[in-house]
């Protein structure tokens, strides 16, 4: 019970409401420096409801974490509230009851209205119906690149993926990996998808990952994009590092010229006092094709026979959307807020740059949405067997790239 | 007990009924948990399930996948080389340094400890030290290279040709002590007459543990295999821990296909025919072997 | 002792001081001696290598950590890192580092290790002693069992917990334990109780001892020995779980591996490496206590339950 | 008699416990020597340090006057039997014979011949292709006693070999023991804690104690004139009765004297240079004393309890403040409470001194 009385210790308890002050226990993998910071956000704001936010926090998103929340709701234990990529992934969580439909809480806030793009509260609708709360916008498509790398490799910093591959060899020269690719497969795979809206372009990649058509997943287009990533593979060799944030830091410290990684990557120039711009510079769309996918996490709620807690949950899920607690935990999450309604003033460059890209209207579906997690992950393991084998060729991973397209559902 | 086989036929099912109502926990666990578990599994591999068990059946096609998938090949290839190489060098080197152990030295509790605590480690931080030691950047390699061998090569986590062999320099680490222990165990469990015997019959040492003392042992090796064995065929974390699989898919094992299959891709289906398989295999090997081993012999 | 002592040969008397007499001179540094203990030395260092950078590690600061070797032993020793992994390190929004799981671990291993202790003893007392038809066949069941990757059984125990009602409790997690650790103890205590001279048992049932009463009187007492391998295997197995833990209790009972993990698996911008090896040290530091105290009494143990089969 | 084994001042300590001291023996060619003695004497050390199988710390040992003390026990000429019996277990009964001559690189021949004779002297041809475990425990030991005869040596050595056998087998074997070393002729050592097989098997016996020899002689005299009370008290069964008394002067002639009762001493070879007063212990065999018989001196006594064991009666007397123990023949039964009357054969007895325990 020590821990008990060091958690109210550490949650000030504000005075506030505590007609029914209830204890939700809330689990997710945040736990990163930038995520954990990010999601504290939402702890104090629910902890001022007079509510308390209980965390169970379990580092590891796929592989660990997930099997934990789904035994724990499949087992009849559930938590109050629990973190899921939203889209394919919670369908079945949806269809077998175990979820809570939110629909109330979002015609009473109306979220049709606020939730921009529209495409995210879509991916929480299950016949009609809304059973997930989106917190934010996370997008894919970013090239970030380390200034001072390519001032000590004496060449200007490129302004797209081209002039990237171009100034390759003078980063090799001074001793600098080109391209920080971790070795998690996932990262792999999610930097190849990047490279292919970049080259291929919006259609092609809705035609492939949208409407399957494994004809153009063969097709010349895709060729292109392989011979990238082929690019990519040489420059990535000698990245040595696992995790997407150790790449990162090479970034940031100079010893690799830059990296494809989604925004939250962001999260960790912030942390380490770097300025876009100045320190670093990102290149949306690898600069060549501005468009960036509305990928992100929500928050789903179980169903939950306590009352008490089911209004808790309603709380929770109408505190993750306050304006204040989007600005609050978006600045600090390094992603967009979910509502077309907040000012993001503080927002630095890159930022800006993505919202401008969001208002124009340029963007495409995050892979997690429109592909399954089985077929995700068979992309995965094609990528990071691409991406660690010289040996396998351009046309024989585009090849089973097909394959993996064509059985797709 | 043969002996009480003869006892009245009307009793047979109150007879040991102490002894049955005392093992209830035990038939439950295998017939509920591991048999009952294991059928289910199977009959879910059969079945199209994704996040959640559903019995739609689709017959043979999660094999079919799980056959055409590289990953699954390089898993299968994988573990057959970790495991025999596993097999192989703990009971070599757990054998020889038991043997040593065993040639009454000095400070005998002192190495014993020492072989033996990482045993008491768990295996995600075996995986994580190992993983720092054999980078090439900070680990063995970077050192060797400051002492002026520059052209020293020691990077097996990524090096896709050699990495399983990195695993494995791990896991060694871990399991051989552990190995050594149930070994010197058997070897303490040798008649001293034997020794005696065999020197008055001057049969040089060596000759004397390969075809006097090995031979005598082979129950402790029994139990010694059954428990690396089992180890080698869940190997999971340490592969985790160490490479996640890497270099690309250099160092995947069918574990952790398993598993990132059935909780990452979500597609239980193809997890379960995965581990379906893994079952298949371990069962033709150990079953017949088992039921020799721990059930037709009567006790002597 | 007149006709004890007999007068030596002549011959004998003459060689007596050039002879051979007493041991035989062996040098200290002999070719065997230098091949024997090189040979257990160099095996100490590849053993003690990963301890000594865990511990070299845990005691530098982040500074140094970026210089580089990671053999080299600290320039300046800070306990930094040992006092932020045991009390402040983050694991989500709890920033008490891994001090918030230690009591859980102890809560769950204690009961743990007891009960799948006892089921398996008295599993391998029922096996070796008081056979039933049939008996060979669980217990072929439960030894292929062992082979079973945790992973694939977890749906299947999570629905039988549910039925059960106990799913997310403390004895759930004991059962769980108390599954997984069945097929090696029960082989453990199976082969112990065997090795026991059978008249012991066959003099307690003439004297007309039951079943349990030759378990507590006279075989519990004899099995020291192999209750000590059983506690040190299931105390590490069960200390360093990570899986169970989490996926069977809720995060008021998660145990210390679960900060362990999130210590070392989460990241906060940088990797604190000396942070992870002191949170590695602490979180290994129980099962590592057992093993130097009773390191002794394990080999012994092992001898007993492991050799006869 | 030509000497096969010397043993030369050996000495043993492990550590500060010295387990052999200063230790004489010489064992004659084609003798066959019992080493006795109760657990922890040392007579096991002993044998193994002959064996070469434990390192003296001091001393030395001769095998046909040829220093050993440093060789390999295979290189001493010597072959042995333990009590285990030690036979290598995955190997037939043939390869345990062969398998020391295969590893010295012995022709196959020479090998065969070897196995055959040692078949046909103990009986074990339908053995051969045995495994031990399909073995009998009789059956076992006489593989053993192969083993050390296709050797071909010149000193068996015995370490219990008899002793994890059941009594019926223990005695077939002793006997067959017997007929080897007749037939063979070997220096023979053994070592056993059972006083029956050393009196029937030894040609000489050693009795140990702490290390040390108390008495080495034929079993004759080892019988009938023990050096001291450990040796009397440990050799025969029931064992010697004991009467605690002190030398009295009786018309010049010495007497002992217990509790009032006094025995002449007529009979005694040293009885000339006892001084009255002496502290003694009187050493009497239950079979030298006769029951209501004829005798110069008898003593009043009454039976306690009588164990009648077939081929003797042993009877409990109550006498003058002891019991004794005497054999009588197994058909004269004397029902308890009788009153007998005793005599005693003073020159087969033995006379103690109560402070050295030495024979007088």
């Amino acid at each position: 019970m020590r821990f008990m009385a060091a958690m109210l210790a550490a949650t000030v308890v504000l005075p506030s409401a505590a007609a029914y002050a209830t204890d939700l226990e809330v689990t997710h993998w945040w736990t990163s420096g930038g995520e954990a910071a990010a999601v504290a956000e939402f702890a104090k704001a629910f902890d001022a409801t007079g509510n308390k936010w209980i965390d169970g926090a379990i580092a590891g998103a796929g592989s660990t974490a997930r099997p934990i929340m789904v035994s724990r709701l499949t087992g009849g234990d559930p938590m109050g509230a629990t973190q899921f990529n939203h889209g394919r992934q919670a369908e079945e969580l949806v269809e077998a009851g175990l979820l809570r439909d939110l629909t109330d809480v979002a015609t009473r806030e109306n979220w049709k209205e606020i939730i921009k793009p529209a495409s995210l509260l879509d991916s929480c609708t299950v016949d009609g119906k809304i059973y997930c709360a989106p917190v934010n916008i996370h997008s894919w498509q970013w090239l970030w690149l380390s200034n001072a790398a390519f001032e000590t490799a004496g060449v200007p910093v490129p302004k797209n993926w081209d002039e990237f591959v171009a100034a390759a060899p003078a980063l090799e020269k001074a001793g600098i990996v080109p391209l920080a690719v971790g070795g998690q497969a996932w990262q792999a795979a999610g930097a190849f998808d990047v490279l292919m809206v970049a080259i291929a372009g919006k259609d092609t990649f809705n035609k492939v990952f949208k409407d399957k058509d494994a004809d153009v997943a063969a097709g010349p287009d895709m060729a292109r994009v392989f011979k990238a990533a082929e690019d990519a593979r040489r420059m990535s060799r000698g990245t040595n590092v696992q995790d997407w944030n150790q790449a990162t830091n090479m970034v940031i410290t100079g010893k690799a010229g830059g990296q494809i990684m989604g925004d939250w990557a962001q999260g960790e120039f912030a942390l380490a006092g770097k300025v876009a711009g100045k320190d670093y510079t990102c290149l949306p769309g690898l600069g060549v094709n501005e468009v960036i996918s509305t990928g992100g996490d929500a928050f789903y709620f179980p169903v939950l026979a306590d009352e008490e807690k089911s209004k808790a949950q309603e709380v929770l899920a109408s505190t993750l959307l306050a304006p204040a607690t989007q600005v609050a935990f978006n600045l600090k999450k390094g992603s967009l807020p979910v509502r077309g309604d907040v000012d993001l003033a503080a927002a630095n460059d890159c930022m800006k740059k993505g919202l401008d890209i969001l208002a124009k209207g340029n963007v495409i579906e995050g892979t997690d949405q429109l592909l399954s997690a089985d077929s995700q992950k068979q992309k995965e393991d094609l990528f990071s067997e691409f991406f660690a084998n010289p040996s396998m060729t351009p046309e024989d991973a585009q090849k089973r790239f097909a394959a993996i397209i064509a059985s797709a559902d | 007990m043969t002996g009480q086989a003869h006892t009245g036929r009307p009793r047979r099912l109150l007879r040991n009924l102490s002894s049955k109502i005392a093992s209830i926990p035990m038939m439950l666990t295998a017939v509920v948990i591991f048999l009952g578990g294991t059928i289910w599994t199977v009959v879910y591999s059969f079945t199209n399930s994704k996040l959640l068990p559903r019995a739609n059946f689709v017959g043979f096609d999660q094999y079919e996948r799980l056959w055409d998938a590289p990953r699954w090949i390089v898993s299968i290839q994988n573990l057959a080389i970790y495991g025999a190489l596993t097999l192989v060098f703990s009971l070599v080197v757990g054998f020889v340094l038991a043997a040593l152990m065993d040639q009454k030295i000095r400070f005998e509790n002192t190495f014993r400890t020492i072989f033996l605590y990482p045993f008491a480690l768990s295996f995600i931080v075996t995986g994580l030290v190992w993983q720092w030691i054999l980078n090439p950047e900070f680990g063995v390699q970077s050192v060797v290279r400051a002492l002026g061998w520059t052209s020293f090569t020691f990077d097996p986590l990524y090096n896709a040709d050699i990495v399983i062999y990195g695993v494995l320099i791990a896991g060694l680490w871990q399991g051989t002590g552990l190995v050594m222990c149930l070994l010197l165990a058997g070897l303490r469990g040798i008649d001293e007459d034997i020794w005696k015997a065999a020197r008055v019959d001057g049969i040089p040492m060596w000759k004397t543990y390969l075809f006097i003392v090995i031979p005598m042992m082979r129950p402790v090796f029994i139990t010694t295999l059954v428990i690396i064995a089992s180890g080698i065929v869940k190997v999971y974390d340490l592969v985790v821990a160490q490479t996640s699989g890497g270099p690309g898919i250099a160092s995947e094992v069918p574990a952790k296909y398993v598993y990132d299959y059935m909780f990452q891709a979500q597609n239980l289906g193809q997890g379960f025919a995965a581990s379906t398989m893994m079952l298949v295999t371990v069962a033709i090997i150990i079953i017949p072997w088992a039921y020799l081993e721990f059930g037709g012999r009567k006790r002597v | 002792m007149s006709d004890s002592v007999t007068l030596p040969a002549p011959a004998a008397t003459a060689r007596a001081g050039a002879e051979p007499w007493g041991a035989k001179p062996r040098r200290a540094l002999s070719g065997r001696n230098i091949m024997l203990y090189g040979t257990l030395l160099v095996a100490a260092l590849y053993y003690l290598l990963p301890l000594y950078v865990m511990i070299v590690t845990s005691l530098k600061g982040m500074p140094e950590i970026r210089l580089g070797n990671i053999f080299s032993p600290p320039l300046e020793i800070t306990f930094e890192p040992w006092a932020k992994a045991w009390a402040s390190a983050c694991t989500g929004l709890n920033c008490d580092g891994l001090s918030r799981g230690f009591w859980n671990s102890v809560r769950i291993t204690v009961p743990s290790t007891l009960i799948s202790i006892l089921v398996a003893s008295v599993n391998g007392y029922a096996l070796a002693n008081w056979k039933f038809r049939g008996a060979d066949i669980f217990f072929t069941i439960l030894i292929v069992g062992a082979f079973i990757p945790y992973q694939v059984m977890i749906y299947p125990i999570v629905i039988v917990l549910r039925e059960m009602g106990i799913y997310g409790t403390l004895t759930g997690l004991v059962i769980v334990h108390t599954i997984f650790g069945m097929p090696i103890l029960t082989l453990l205590f199976r082969n112990y109780f065997s090795a026991l001279p059978e008249e012991l048992f066959k003099a307690a049932r003439i004297d007309g001892a039951g079943f349990w009463q030759i378990y507590l009187r006279i075989m519990l007492p004899m099995s020291l020995p192999i209750f000590v391998v059983a506690m040190i295997l299931q105390i590490t197995g069960i200390w360093n779980d990570f899986l169970f833990g989490v996926v069977f209790t809720r995060p008021e009972v998660y145990p210390m591996t679960v900060q362990l993990n999130n210590i070392v698996n989460s990241v906060q911008g940088v990797k604190e490496y000396n942070v992870n090896m002191a949170a590695t040290l602490l979180t290994g530091a129980v099962p590592l206590i057992v093993y130097f105290v009773s390191g002794r009494l394990f080999v012994r143990g092992i001898a007993a339950g492991a050799v006869k089969g | 008699m030509q000497n096969s084994v010397s043993i030369k001042d050996l000495s043993l300590s492990f550590g500060a416990v010295n387990v052999l001291e200063n230790l004489n023996l010489d064992i004659g060619d084609g003798e066959f020597l019992v080493l006795l003695g109760s657990s922890g004497c040392g007579k096991s050390t002993l044998l193994n340090c002959i064996a070469g199988l434990l390192e003296p710390t001091g001393g030395q040992i001769f095998i046909k006057n040829r220093n050993v003390t440093w060789e390999e026990p295979k290189d001493r000429g010597i072959g042995m039997v333990f009590q285990s019996y030690a036979l290598y277990p995955q190997m037939t009964v043939e390869k345990n014979l062969s398998f020391g001559l295969q590893v010295a690189k012995m022709p196959r021949p020479e090998i065969d011949k070897r196995i055959a004779r040692a078949t046909e002297i103990l009986q074990i041809g339908p053995l051969l292709k045995r495994k031990p475990s399909e073995l009998s425990g009789g059956q076992r030991q006489r593989v053993a006693i192969g083993r050390a005869l296709v050797r071909d040596v010149d000193v068996f050595l015995f370490d219990e070999p008899l002793s994890n056998l059941d009594a019926k087998l223990r005695s077939e074997l002793r006997v067959e023991i017997k007929r080897l070393h007749q037939s063979l002729r070997n220096t023979m050592i053994y070592v056993t804690h059972d006083q029956i097989e050393a009196l029937t098997l030894a040609d000489r016996i050693a009795i140990m104690k702490s290390g040390v020899i108390q008495q080495l002689a034929d079993p004759n005299t080892i019988y009938n004139a023990p050096r001291n009370m450990f040796v009397a008290g440990f050799i025969g069964s029931p064992s010697m009765n004991f009467l605690r008394g002190e030398i009295a002067g009786r018309d010049g002639r010495p007497v002992f004297t217990t509790n009032g009762v006094d025995f002449a001493l007529d009979g005694y070879d040293a009885a000339e240079t006892l001084r009255p007063g002496r502290k003694v212990v009187l050493g009497v065999r239950p079979e030298h004393v006769s029951v209501n018989g004829e005798g110069a001196e008898t003593h009043q006594a009454t039976v306690d309890i009588e164990e009648p064991m077939g081929a003797d009666n042993l009877l409990w007397l109550k006498h003058a403040g002891h019991t004794l123990s005497v054999r009588v023949g197994g058909a004269r039964r004397f029902a308890p409470g009788t009153a007998v009357k005793l005599s005693f054969d003073m020159g087969l007895a033995s006379l103690f001194d109560a402070e050295t325990e030495e024979r007088i």
